[in-house]
């Protein structure tokens, strides 16, 4: 009997390859869904077991290195956002899918990204890792070359980093499987506090810190890496990208909680505290901060729809960064709550974004506008995201939010804070953008005929949507299962309410309140007097007529005092940089190639007898 | 859907003492307004406040003559306000063209096209006589014979008929059209329309 | 003309006599102290304003259109100023009345632009190269189809009349108005 | 059960006819600084009941409505959640960090209603007021987390308690400039001159609220004397002690004193942005913006630092 584990890991890549070879049009989804459905539904069927306590352990032995899969809390909270955003996304995938070659590497991406929740070992976990990277490369490639070639040269770095440090952690500790590695790396940290002499020195511990950074940044998109981010996302078809940001981001702060769990009490007793957060976490911290300012306003500026939510996505993975490197208990469930929530609704976003580009077919915000009545259910489903991600009360987005805001200060973190609250009103400012843009104001007349969003698609968001409402209005729900993840009861409180001992939420009182508010403000409006339709054109313009020709919704260029205001920094483009090192390395080459090796025999023999004059004064 | 009678007077009583001005100077009356608003006449005292929009303005003060151009935007203006609107005219223009009664671009009778309720004379009355006519507006809010607005309603077809008469059938899309081509810079379309 | 016997004003005559040497096309003559007058012909209007921007007068303050029923002619007034010798100069020009044509300087003073579309607007003068002649501006739509314009043959209070259709109950002579 | 609901209706009614007495002293202040008259106190109220009972009224669709009720509701639901004296409903729950949200989400309802009108001023009015939040949230931002780190904890009805003991927050040298940048942050949450670019009369004609009509503006007055009530209330509670009178011996009399205490400190609070909004000519937006992110933030968070030594 195969392990549920197999199961859950190769069940999506079974089915895309039988998906993928069977190519008919109604099969073919099917075969996706089930394929997406299976691992979630086991899952599901293990989460009570998990969630007990007792470790689902498999071992395979394959060409002489054994893997063992595990399914830890840990890796189960990932494993169940990879499975309901991948299914989400892959019931957005149905009505969006072009070709039968993006239901094969979509599903082989969310192989890989279940591949490494559940791996226990290096190898596994790199393996899997390369499997996700090449799905969804591939699944950019289909679309754009340009965008897939920049994805693929900042994931072979991060893939290297991530193999570089693993060599340097076999070669050291001599296996793979975490739970050696965490022994040997706890054993390292204890003989460093006695002062005796430590396996691994203090530079290559630093190596290895810098290289996983590297590697897991990447796939985070933090800020100085984040520049393949905005075209992969936007360069494929739009619900992939649900999956791709919502899930595949996740993989990366997986790493970086990896980074915790295995090396954790080395690196703290190595570089010690930098006030009260471990310093090599207020790296990754800060580093979240910034990725926070600058994915939001960069949000803010954007034209096109999809590079807006791209952005938007590098932004939360910000906070979820933040919450990660302040390093305590709480922030890091803060993180994983944030995570959650951000999958929710960022892949909610995309699937939106997905209706409107299959709908209307058009992708920048000049030419959209006024769809909120054409396309109702879909304008439902926005408000409950935008609620959700500017972070209103009532919905998960507040929640995990208000969670993380508590936990950086009170680690008494004035920057930090700082920039986590500037970056809460960033995600208000793009997200009425957006709204403005697409939903409200004047329709461009192509656009009259719009339909709502297909079935598959509104299926796909209305389970977003509800687990949206049902985790914001009930966010004890998710702290419990937090609390059994780290093991410590850092969020009391009942199933309504979260409880931090210096800061307490009420989700239920504030939903009622609101409801009661909103009735009185109803009450009011319904005593005063009837109401008359009024078209978009009887509008004020100091008293002159208006007609349809006139452009009356501003939808170019909505932040242009934002982009005067921040002209300066605006300049300094890390994108322009790797562009630049990328052409410096063109030259280089191009030297090399009319110099070194320029084909002629005469300079070869040059070359040999430099050589061997230089092994003999070496006196070899 | 309530039935507000019993707080008739109530409204009446609160509509006289918040008149909101629309902001919309259409005339040489103009200058008499900052007077009225500064500290020696101060027309905040009765509630009345200068108001942008005329979606919450009450009080619409034509002050001075009446040009055609201006009477279209005046339409607009007044068809936007929400019902119970009254319209003030000053100086003797807006009833029979005053100095102007021989002018190809004066509107000889005001009330043909919009209903006025307080009429004030003068060749622009001093801030005095305004605050005297705002009185007398109050008045007639009080007593409820400020009545413009229902006459509006009731007879459009007639201040609809003078306004086409005098502007042309479809008046405010030719007039919103009228600066289409040279605003995209298309100046030969404008041969062939 | 009535100020025969005045003190000619010895600046000005150097003035417009330094323009008719650079202009010989054209008469000029003192009226009194810092005013001067020209008279050019229509075809040569842009040459001799050119002249004159050069030799020291900078602005040009209006263009007014003078209609001459009975000559048939309308007369357009170029109004100068030359801040530099402190002094006004009317260059006038006459220009046929049926069909009055003629071209614009709107490349030597670039404010004639606005001057010669209130020129059309009003007396039917077209002025050619300057694009903005056809653009609406003053009047109204209506008033341009029924041709309203100031020249002295256009019955002003007959249109009045037809248009706001209350007038006809004044009495001619004005005293008394039965509104 | 009913008690909660009879306090609760107390604090709305308390709330809205105290806001509204707030709109109207901040109109009679203003006048009296421009030597005039100045309507009567009530005038706010009367604007309202002009407002609602107009007969008749228009709306630009579903949104258009939904947002103008969303933020009277909002912010009802922000006025329970700060203490007010010892009637607070929701007190134990009054988080920092929540009521700076709750506080700031009423924009978001009305820049919904203001932007489904498809009104171009409203456009470029809620692009002027999501600015100017933008620019106000850093100085904000750092006082709160002053505070937070100052005395430990997120929950106002223990800061209150705190400042009982140690005195008002604004004697302790890092919350008196946290109190500085954030009465600067309450001149453009108020809406008042020196930022008030985005209800600019003259320019925008009112900005988002160029398009409310009738009972739409009635509501939006409402909504505006809760908000006046509540940030002058959460502001007198963080940064001026709050108030809890326990000297009397009927509750009903300690509520009455506790009352009167906060009423003081509100009105204080108030006149302070009223002189400065009757005295400063209105900013532009990236003035305002540019002035935003120097002077108040390099205070503020000079302040955070220095309380969370």
């Amino acid at each position: 009997m195969i392990n549920e584990l197999m199961i859950i890991i190769f069940a999506p890549l079974i089915a895309g390859v039988i998906a993928w070879a069977l190519d008919i049009k109604g099969v073919r989804e099917a075969i996706g869904v089930i394929g997406a459905a299976v691992p979630l539904a086991y899952l599901v069927k293990l989460y009570p077991t998990v969630m007990g306590g007792e470790l689902i352990q498999y071992n395979v032995t394959f060409a002489g290195f054994t893997f063992n899969f595990t399914l830890a809390p840990m890796g189960m909270i990932f494993a169940m956002i990879a499975g309901v955003v991948g299914l989400a996304a892959v019931l957005g995938i149905v009505s969006t899918a072009r070709s039968s070659y993006e239901w094969l590497f979509a599903l082989m991406s969310l192989t890989g990204v279940f591949g490494i929740f559940l791996s226990y070992d290096l190898l596994g976990f790199f393996i899997f890792w390369e499997i996700m990277t090449f799905g969804s490369f591939m699944m950019v490639l289909k679309y754009n070359r340009k965008a897939s070639l920049k994805y693929f040269v900042l994931s072979v770095i991060g893939a290297y980093a991530m193999l570089v440090a693993i060599g340097i952690i076999y070669a050291k500790v001599g296996s793979f499987s975490f739970v050696e590695v965490y022994r040997a790396f706890s054993q390292d940290a204890a003989l460093g506090m006695v002062g005796g002499a430590t396996v691994f020195s203090r530079s290559e511990i630093a190596l290895i810190f810098g290289l996983f950074l590297v590697a897991f940044g990447v796939k985070a998109g933090t800020f100085p890496l984040h520049v393949w981010a905005p075209d992969a996302y936007t360069e494929t078809n739009q619900s992939y990208t649900a999956m791709f940001s919502g899930v595949l981001s996740k993989t990366g702060v997986y790493g970086f909680i990896l980074i915790y769990m295995l090396m954790g009490y080395r690196l703290m007793a190595e570089f010690g505290a930098f006030r009260s957060a471990p310093a090599f976490g207020y790296i990754i911290a800060f580093l979240g901060g910034l990725t926070i300012i600058v994915g939001g306003l960069l949000a803010a500026l954007q034209e096109d729809i999809r590079k807006l939510f791209a952005y938007s996505s590098i932004s939360q993975i910000g906070y979820i960064l933040v919450g990660i490197g302040v390093g305590t208990a709480l922030s890091i469930e803060a993180a994983i709550f944030h995570a959650i929530s951000h999958a929710l609704f960022k892949g909610l976003f995309f699937l939106i974004v997905a209706t409107i580009v299959y709908r209307t077919g058009k992708t920048t915000f000049a030419d959209m506008g006024g769809l909120a009545e054409k396309m109702p259910f879909t304008f439902a489903m926005a408000f409950v995201a935008i609620l959700s991600l500017a972070g209103i009360p009532p919905l998960v987005g507040f929640a995990s939010k208000w969670v993380l805001f508590e936990a950086v200060i009170s680690q008494n973190l004035p920057i930090l804070g700082g920039m986590v609250f500037f970056g809460s009103a960033i995600g208000f400012v793009y997200l009425i953008r957006f709204t403005y843009a697409v939903w409200f104001g004047q329709r461009p007349t192509d656009l009259d005929d719009t339909k709502d969003a297909p079935l598959p698609l509104a299926i796909g968001m209305a389970i977003l949507a509800l687990l949206n409402v049902v985790f914001g209005v009930a966010p004890g729900l998710v702290a419990r299962e937090l609390n059994k993840v780290i093991g410590e009861e850092a969020i009391t409180g009942t199933i309504w309410e979260l409880n931090l001992g210096f800061g307490r939420y009420n989700a239920l009182a504030i939903l009622i309140y609101l409801i009661v508010g909103i009735v009185i403000a109803g009450i009011i409006y319904f005593l005063g007097a009837k109401v008359r339709k009024v078209p978009v054109t009887d509008t004020y313009q100091s008293g002159n007529p208006v007609t349809m020709e006139y452009n009356l919704t501003i939808r170019r260029n909505f932040f242009l005092p934002l982009k005067e205001a921040l002209a300066f920094w605006l300049r300094i483009s890390f994108d322009k940089l790797y562009r630049d090192i990328g052409s410096w390395v063109e030259d280089l080459a191009e030297v090399l190639r009319n110099y070194v090796y320029n084909g002629n025999a005469q300079s070869y023999a040059w070359y040999l007898a430099i050589v061997l004059v230089i092994l003999a004064i070496w006196g070899v | 859907m309530v039935d507000w009678r019993l707080f008739d007077p109530l409204f009446e009583y609160a509509r006289k003492r918040s008149m909101w001005i629309v902001s919309f100077c259409t005339g040489c009356g103009g200058i008499e307004m900052p007077p009225l608003a500064t500290s020696r006449y101060d027309f905040e005292r009765f509630g009345v406040m200068p108001n942008p929009s005329p979606r919450m303005a009450d009080l619409f003060l034509i002050t001075g003559y009446v040009t055609p151009k201006t009477l279209k935007r005046i339409i607009i203006t007044y068809e936007m306000q929400p019902d119970p609107k009254y319209v003030l005219a000053h100086g003797s223009c807006p009833l029979n063209g005053g100095i102007y009664w021989d002018g190809y671009n004066a509107i000889k009778h005001l009330d043909k096209y919009i209903p006025v309720d307080v009429a004030i004379a003068g060749c622009m009355p001093r801030p005095e006589a305004v605050m005297d006519g705002i009185q007398k507006m109050m008045e007639l809010i009080e007593t409820g014979e400020a009545d413009g607005w229902k006459r509006y309603k009731e007879n459009y077809e007639w201040y609809r008929k003078n306004q086409d008469e005098l502007f042309g059938e479809g008046w405010r899309e030719k007039t919103a059209r009228r600066w289409i081509p040279w605003l995209m810079d298309k100046k030969k379309e404008v041969k062939e329309e | 003309m009535a100020e025969e016997v005045k003190a000619t004003w010895p600046k000005g005559e150097e003035i417009v006599s330094a323009l008719l040497e650079k202009a010989p096309y054209a008469e000029g003559s003192v009226r009194r102290e810092r005013r001067l007058e020209f008279k050019v012909p229509a075809d040569r209007i842009v040459d001799f304003l050119r002249t004159a921007k050069a030799s020291g007068f900078e602005l040009l303050l209006q263009i007014t259109a003078v209609d001459w029923p009975n000559e048939g002619e309308i007369e357009l007034v170029y109004q100068l100023f030359s801040i530099s010798h402190g002094t006004h100069a009317m260059a006038k020009t006459r220009v046929p009345r049926d069909d009055a044509r003629i071209s614009s300087v709107m490349d030597i003073y670039p404010v004639a632009e606005t001057y010669e579309r209130d020129a059309h607007e009003f007396y039917k003068v077209v002025f050619e190269g300057n694009p903005k002649l056809e653009m609406p501006w003053i009047l109204e739509d209506e008033d341009r189809e029924a041709g309203v314009s100031h020249r002295k043959d256009f019955d002003m209070l007959g249109y009045v009349k037809k248009k706001y259709k209350i007038l006809d109950r004044f009495d001619e002579d004005k005293e008394n108005y039965v509104i | 059960m009913m008690e909660t609901a009879l306090k609760a209706l107390f604090i709305l009614l308390y709330a809205t006819f105290v806001g509204f007495m707030f709109m109207g002293i901040i109109r009679i202040v203003t006048a009296r600084i421009h030597r005039r008259v100045g309507p009567p106190i009530y005038q706010p109220i009367l604007d309202t009941i002009k407002l609602l009972s107009k007969k008749s009224n228009i709306t630009h669709g579903v949104i258009y409505d939904f947002g103008v009720l969303y933020a009277l509701g909002a912010t009802i639901l922000a006025i329970m959640f700060i203490p007010l004296g010892n009637i607070g409903v929701l007190r134990a729950y009054g988080d920092l960090i929540l009521i700076t949200f709750l506080l700031e989400i009423p924009m978001l309802g009305i820049m919904f209603a203001a932007m489904s009108s498809g009104n171009p001023y409203a456009g470029i009015g809620a692009q002027r007021a999501l600015l100017t939040m933008l620019a106000i949230q850093v100085p904000l931002g750092f006082a709160i987390v002053a505070l937070a780190e100052f005395y430990g904890t997120f929950s106002t009805y223990e800061i209150v308690m705190a400042q009982q003991v140690s005195g008002w927050s604004i004697a302790h040298l890092p919350l008196l400039l946290a109190a500085i940048a954030y009465d600067l942050v309450l001149q453009a949450m108020f809406g008042k001159e020196p930022f008030d670019i985005m209800i600019a009369p003259g320019e925008i004609s009112l900005g988002p609220m160029v398009e409310f009509g009738g009972k739409h503006m009635g509501i939006l007055q409402i909504q505006h004397a809760i908000a006046l009530f509540a940030e002058t209330l959460f502001f007198s509670n963080i940064f001026l002690g709050g108030a809890v009178v326990t000297t009397f011996a009927s509750p009903v009399l300690n509520t009455i004193a506790s009352l009167a205490i906060l009423l003081v400190k509100q009105i204080a609070v108030l006149l302070v942005a009223t002189f400065m909004g009757a005295i400063f000519p209105r900013f532009t937006i990236d003035q305002a913006a540019k002035f935003y992110w120097k002077w108040p933030t390099i205070i503020a968070a000079l302040g955070a630092i220095l309380a969370s030594l």
